[in-house]
């Protein structure tokens, strides 16, 4: 296997709040090669965005990494000062948002909100710039760029805001984009257009892309291997094969099981994960699901399962995960 | 075009507002214990003319009455007069009978309009740096310090403020700005600050929670993920809004502006429209009391009416009403 | 018509005027809903289904068309009989927290319902709360908490639970789970389906999510642009969906594969839904759909049965 | 301990989370302008009620023999030129200013809820003509109509306070109507509608309780600045007529005699611009406690 693109080792996060420090992502560790896809599946409060954020220095005012080194083209992206990072950031590493009709500037025409990052990092002249914009609306899907590049955002729909959003953040060719709940606040049809639309580019311009969602469908039919997380931990990752056949989480398991699908099975039982993720008011000493968990021991809420290598390139971080795969094998 | 209807809309309107005043004015004023608008009024108050030379007197009198037609119903009256001042020809006043109130007019306005337009210049020039500033630095000294400053600047009247430099660079540093009278460019300097203090305290409160707000909004985390320098994030993200929205809060502060510029050249005996109102309201002249009204609100009037038509050039989502 | 339906709206129509043009939200729709039983009520933003639950409450007038609930025209309700009638329809919001007043704890907003139907003593109010409470999975030590105290899916249980105080035979759910986590969607899920088995009720379930409306829905109404374009029975639509609109919803749902080699391929559907400002003429859907003929772009499609109970308005479905 | 990360049994319990504290009091002590602010109200308006009792001498007392004299111990703040005693003349223009100042702002306050309420409940046309209005009045000089009613009605308390009261009701009619709007679309009262309250009830229990903390942070914003138009009316001496004391006409008087006479501007000044702070450290205060992002 080829060198890793972006290598993340126990990354820590922690937020300060009135009532006292949240700790959103403890000893996070993951690695993403070049052209891969993965996804970061988890519910709110998993801390998925978090981790990443952090790695971009992203985070809120009141949020701060405690811990960890994330290496990036031979540099370590938690000890780059704020301008090295502003190097990056758009340039090697793309993001697009969750939510298109806010994180646009209304008062500035879209064509410039694209231009801005390519001028910033001198990828491109004026006239380059306002050239390959043309193209990038074109390449989104924008019928008409030499029209549309004087609207303004209030002037598109929801999907096409969206559209722009991938457009500036492809526009200088980054070799990794951070996808964060890009079809979340879309309609489904439009959801599957975006998804088609991204899923083009990551093949013609060879692209690493980190898919963070709360959809199990978007990631298991998107990515190449994905990454379950809960209580700011990984819980589970695998390929997507072994993830699919052998999934040895029970939040894994219980998330499957959550999944309202359509399927005509007569089986309409619904078995819900029972009660609600907390914020970890402490630093966890102990499997932050085993609350939930329909499966916990004693063991589990005083000792911390460490993620484990199986089979497969497929980590556990369960104390029973030997107990699950036999079970479901 | 769009904008020339709305131009055309807005002058109508401001048209309506300008003929309401006057009329209600004259009425009340009409109206008014004592009963300014009619024959003994002016006889008294011309009174001293009358024991001087009581022709002239009688002349001046006869002159009053055909300009407001005051043998005439009041509906008469109050269409003549309003005429009158919608076309400019104020007349003469009671205190001054010989000095057209228009000429008048010619050397108070001027002096009122450049201590209203230096005072918001300066509250730009300093307010806008300094809500930048605090909202850059928020949650910190410099911010809680800027901020207990521009309250306090918007807290103290203009006429305070007035009486306090009089008193500080009148009798303990005095020599340095006058505190009197008007002519030289060095008089204009302490109204004018008195007078934009407040306005100070407004902007850049104003600019400091704007831009708060604005650098709280999700497009400026694009803005960041797209690798923008912090500054220039500011800039163009978070300043420039803020600017636009800025101008909103000028039309109000215009009006406030003019009131204020009253006070300071009252407190610091300047011959401004100001003055000019003080004491007709004092002296009981009241065409010239109105007129100044008149011509001071039409001031602030077209102001806003400047200031909402560059806020719809600058800003793409508002639509002209 | 079934004269045994719970409620009947008959060909309800609703325009809003935004500036001087017409948005035509709810065009002519008509559905029975017999006791017991859930209609789902699917489209997307802009679809008009959010209007149709609120017209079917009164919260909005119809412009034509009417609403019989329990044998009674409620357009032609005064404001006060409408006002009783409330206690047996009621409603669950998409956002919870925005539905409560945050100065009310969580008992006095369930109590309000209470109190505003006249119902019970203080005492017999309060055992009431502590019923509805203990009904939707909540201890009744929540009752003093503020609404903001509480996690997403403990205010939606709220919500339910102030619907449920007063004796409700149909409960309008709008969304009443799209801003909920996974897991939380599921428990809520069961939760609205156990009720409904317990106490008999009625759901009309706004949903945009397919998988939940096949969880919940007996029959199922697809929405576009303000039109009908689908009913039938869920089972019946889920198996055989018979409008190209309500295949494309189907296509975009995104099933857990088996394996990496039965993942979905990304195909982009062009075109996106149109202003319901501007409809096209003709069947609205003909823009992007992949077998309009000449005549879709000029005639609006009837509603036909295709097959027993099952309606579709597409001049190729028959 | 790890039990403070555990989460509660299938949505049984409440949080366990600290519950911030409703009370705004808490809140708002942490402001200390503030707190200084509030106590000099509270003096203030201790000395608008006793101030004439405690008073040394009557306003209208001249006494042309002590006239012009620097401040001593028989006359704390020194005398004018007519020999008022300035002590005095301050303590009868406390009552006068808060009874101006409250009671305008209390009329301002009744026009601007009433035009409000109409406009936000009732929308339409009614809205069309309030916004109008108020768009009109908020970028209109108000101070020259006060002038015109006042030299119509006389430079009494009544006419002055009236003047002031039914011209500065513009930012309360725009904020009242923005609350109302705003809750009336929302889906807070539409739940309340769909549970069959009446209109009266939703006003009380669900409209009422969500407006009532920024009208009380509006009115503790008009009262200074009511004071300051008031004041602003003795500027260009149409004021309260003399010898009615007022803060406004200490100030004017002051600024003519103030080469002269420092100490008749002292006071009256220095403790009208300790009040007007004040009044708007306890009004940013309160907006600061009472904020309801502040609490939840």
């Amino acid at each position: 296997m080829s060198d890793p693109l972006l290598k993340v080792e126990n990354l820590r996060v922690e937020f300060q709040r009135s009532d006292g420090i949240v700790y959103a992502v403890n000893d996070v560790s993951f690695s993403i090669a070049p052209g891969e896809t993965v996804g970061v599946v988890g519910e709110s409060g998993s801390g998925k965005s978090t981790a990443l954020m952090a790695l971009l220095g992203l985070l809120d005012a009141n949020g701060r990494v405690t811990g960890g080194h994330a290496w990036f083209q031979g540099a370590d992206l938690l000890k780059l000062n704020r301008h090295q990072l502003e190097d990056i950031r758009g340039r090697d590493i793309g993001v697009v948002f969750q939510d298109p009709m806010l994180g646009l500037n209304p008062t500035m025409r879209i064509g410039d909100q694209i231009m801005e990052g390519m001028l910033e990092h001198h990828y491109a002249s004026m006239k380059q710039a306002f050239q390959r914009t043309l193209d990038l609306l074109a390449e989104v899907g924008i019928p008409d760029p030499p029209a549309r590049f004087r609207n303004y955002p209030f002037e598109f729909s929801g999907g096409m805001r969206q559209r722009v959003m991938i457009a500036m953040a492809i526009a200088c060719e980054p070799q990794l984009l951070i996808a964060d709940e890009p079809t979340t606040a879309l309609d489904v049809t439009v959801q599957m257009q975006i998804l088609a639309l991204l899923d083009k580019l990551r093949r013609e311009r060879r692209m690493s892309i980190i898919m963070i969602t709360h959809d199990l469908g978007v990631a298991t039919n998107f990515c190449d291997r994905i990454i379950v997380m809960y209580g700011g931990k990984i819980m589970e990752t695998a390929p997507l094969d072994e993830f699919l056949h052998n999934p040895a989480h029970p939040y894994t398991i219980a998330l499957f099981g959550s999944m309202l699908e359509p399927d005509d099975s007569e089986d309409w039982e619904l078995h819900p994960i029972p009660g609600t993720a907390e914020p970890l008011l402490e630093f966890p000493q102990a499997c932050p699901f085993a609350p939930r968990c329909s499966m916990a021991q004693p063991r589990c809420q005083t000792e911390m399962p460490q993620l484990r290598l199986f089979e497969n390139e497929h980590w556990i971080a369960c104390h029973r995960a030997e107990e699950v795969m036999s079970r479901a094998g | 075009m769009n904008l020339a209807l709305f131009i055309g809309k807005r002058l109508l309107t401001i048209l309506i507002t300008v003929v309401a005043i006057l009329a209600i004015s004259f009425i009340m004023m009409r109206f008014a214990p004592g009963g300014f608008f009619n024959s003994a009024t002016i006889a008294s108050g011309l009174g001293t003319l009358a024991l001087q030379n009581p022709h002239l007197y009688q002349e001046y009198l006869q002159m009053f009455e055909k300009q407001y037609g005051l043998n005439q119903p009041l509906w008469r009256q109050t269409l003549t007069y309003v005429w009158h001042s919608l076309t400019f020809n104020f007349g003469t006043s009671f205190e001054n009978p010989s000095v057209p109130i228009i000429t008048q007019l010619k050397t108070a306005l001027p002096i009122s309009a450049l201590l209203a337009g230096g005072s918001i210049v300066l509250a730009l020039l300093i307010g806008i740096p300094l809500g930048v500033i605090a909202a850059v630095k928020r949650n910190t000294w410099i911010d809680s310090v800027l901020t207990t400053l521009s309250m306090t600047g918007q807290a103290i009247p203009s006429y305070v403020l007035g009486v306090i430099a009089v008193l500080l660079f009148g009798v303990w540093i005095s020599g340095i700005l006058p505190v009197n009278g008007w002519g030289t460019p060095a008089d204009a300097v302490l109204p004018i600050v008195c007078l934009s203090a407040g306005n100070i305290g407004v902007i850049t409160r104003y600019m400091r929670s704007s831009l708060v707000e604005g650098l709280r909004q999700e497009y400026i985390r694009t803005a960041e993920a797209k690798g923008i320098r912090y500054w220039h994030i500011i800039w163009r993200h978070g300043i420039r809004n803020s600017l636009t929205a800025l101008i909103t809060v000028v039309g109000p502060t215009f009006a406030f502006t003019v009131v204020g510029t009253v006070w300071v050249e009252n407190i610091f005996s300047i011959p401004g429209l100001g003055t000019l109102l003080a004491n007709a309201f004092t002296s009981d002249d009241i065409p010239l009391a109105i007129t100044s009204v008149y011509i001071l609100s039409l001031m602030v009037m077209l102001m806003n009416l400047i200031v909402d038509i560059t806020y719809s050039l600058l800003d793409p989502r508002v639509k002209l009403r | 018509m079934p004269d045994n339906a719970l409620l009947t709206v008959e060909h309800v129509s609703k325009r809003f005027k935004v500036g001087r043009r017409v948005l035509h939200a709810v065009e002519d729709v008509s559905f029975d809903l017999p006791p017991g039983t859930t209609l789902g009520l699917v489209g997307e933003s802009g679809s008009g289904k959010s209007t149709l639950g609120r017209i079917v409450l009164r919260l909005i007038e119809a412009d034509a068309g009417r609403v019989l609930f329990q044998g009674q025209d409620l357009g032609k309700l005064s404001q006060e009989a409408m006002r009783k009638q409330r206690r047996y329809m009621q409603v669950i919001f998409q956002d919870p927290l925005a539905s409560l007043n945050p100065h009310m704890t969580v008992g006095r907003a369930i109590e309000d319902a209470l109190i505003v139907q006249q119902i019970g003593t203080k005492q017999e109010r309060q055992e009431m709360v502590d019923e509805a409470l203990r009904k939707v999975g909540l201890s009744p030590a929540v009752r003093d908490a503020f609404p903001f105290e509480l996690s997403g899916g403990q205010q939606q249980r709220v919500g339910i639970a102030r619907a449920l105080s007063v004796g409700p035979r149909l409960i309008v759910c709008d969304e009443p789970i799209s801003s909920l986590d996974v897991s939380i969607q599921v428990q809520i899920v069961k939760l609205l389906k156990d009720l409904q088995q317990d106490m008999g009720l009625s759901y009309i379930f706004i949903s945009h999510n397919l998988g939940v409306v096949r969880h919940l829905s007996d029959t199922v109404l697809v929405l576009y642009l303000g039109r009908v374009v689908e009913h039938a029975p869920a089972r019946e639509l889920f198996r055989n969906p018979r409008h190209p609109y309500t295949r494309l919803l189907f296509d975009s749902i995104l099933r857990i594969p088996k394996s990496s080699a039965t993942r979905r391929k990304f195909v982009a559907i062009p075109g996106e839904m149109p202003s319901p400002l501007a409809p096209p003429p003709g069947c609205p859907f003909h823009p992007r759909c992949p077998i309009a003929v000449d005549k879709c772009k000029t005639e609006p499609p009837p509603l036909v049965e295709v097959s027993a109970d099952h309606v579709a308005a597409c001049h190729l479905a028959g | 301990m790890a039990a403070k990360t555990l989460a509660a049994p299938p949505a049984g319990l409440v949080r366990k989370t600290k519950r911030p504290r409703f009370g705004w009091w808490s809140r708002y002590r942490r402001n200390k302008l503030a707190v200084f602010g509030l106590g000099w109200v509270v003096l203030f308006f201790i000395i608008g009620v006793i101030g004439p009792w405690i008073a040394p001498h009557n306003y209208a007392y001249t006494n042309f023999l002590a006239a012009n004299q620097p401040p001593s111990w028989q006359y704390p703040f020194g005398t004018d030129s007519v020999g008022h005693d300035m002590l005095s003349e301050i303590l009868w223009s406390v009552q006068n200013a808060l009874e101006i100042a409250l009671g305008a702002t209390f009329i301002s306050f009744l026009v601007g809820a009433a035009l409000g309420l109409w406009a936000g409940l009732k929308g339409g046309i009614a809205d069309q003509i309030v916004m109008r209005l108020v768009d009109f009045m908020y970028a209109f000089p108000t101070y020259f109509l006060d002038l015109i009613l006042v030299t119509t009605f006389g430079r009494g308390l009544a006419p002055i306070m009236f003047a002031i009261g039914i011209t500065g009701w513009a930012g309360y009619a725009r904020l009242i109507r923005g609350l109302t709007l705003r809750l009336r679309e929302g889906e807070m009262v539409e739940a309340a509608r769909a549970l069959g309250s009446t209109q009266r009830h939703i006003m009380i229990a669900y409209l009422w309780p969500n407006v009532r903390n920024s009208m009380l942070v509006a009115l503790a914003f008009g009262i200074p600045g009511d004071l300051t138009v008031m004041a602003g009316l003795s500027v260009v001496g149409m004021g309260l007529r003399p010898p009615l004391p007022s803060f406004g006409n200490m100030i004017a008087q002051a600024g003519t005699n103030v080469l002269g006479f420092p100490w008749l501007l002292y006071f009256p000044a220095g403790i009208f611009a300790i009040t007007l702070l004040s009044f708007l450290f306890v009004a940013e205060g309160l907006q600061e406690a009472l904020d309801p992002k502040g609490g939840r």
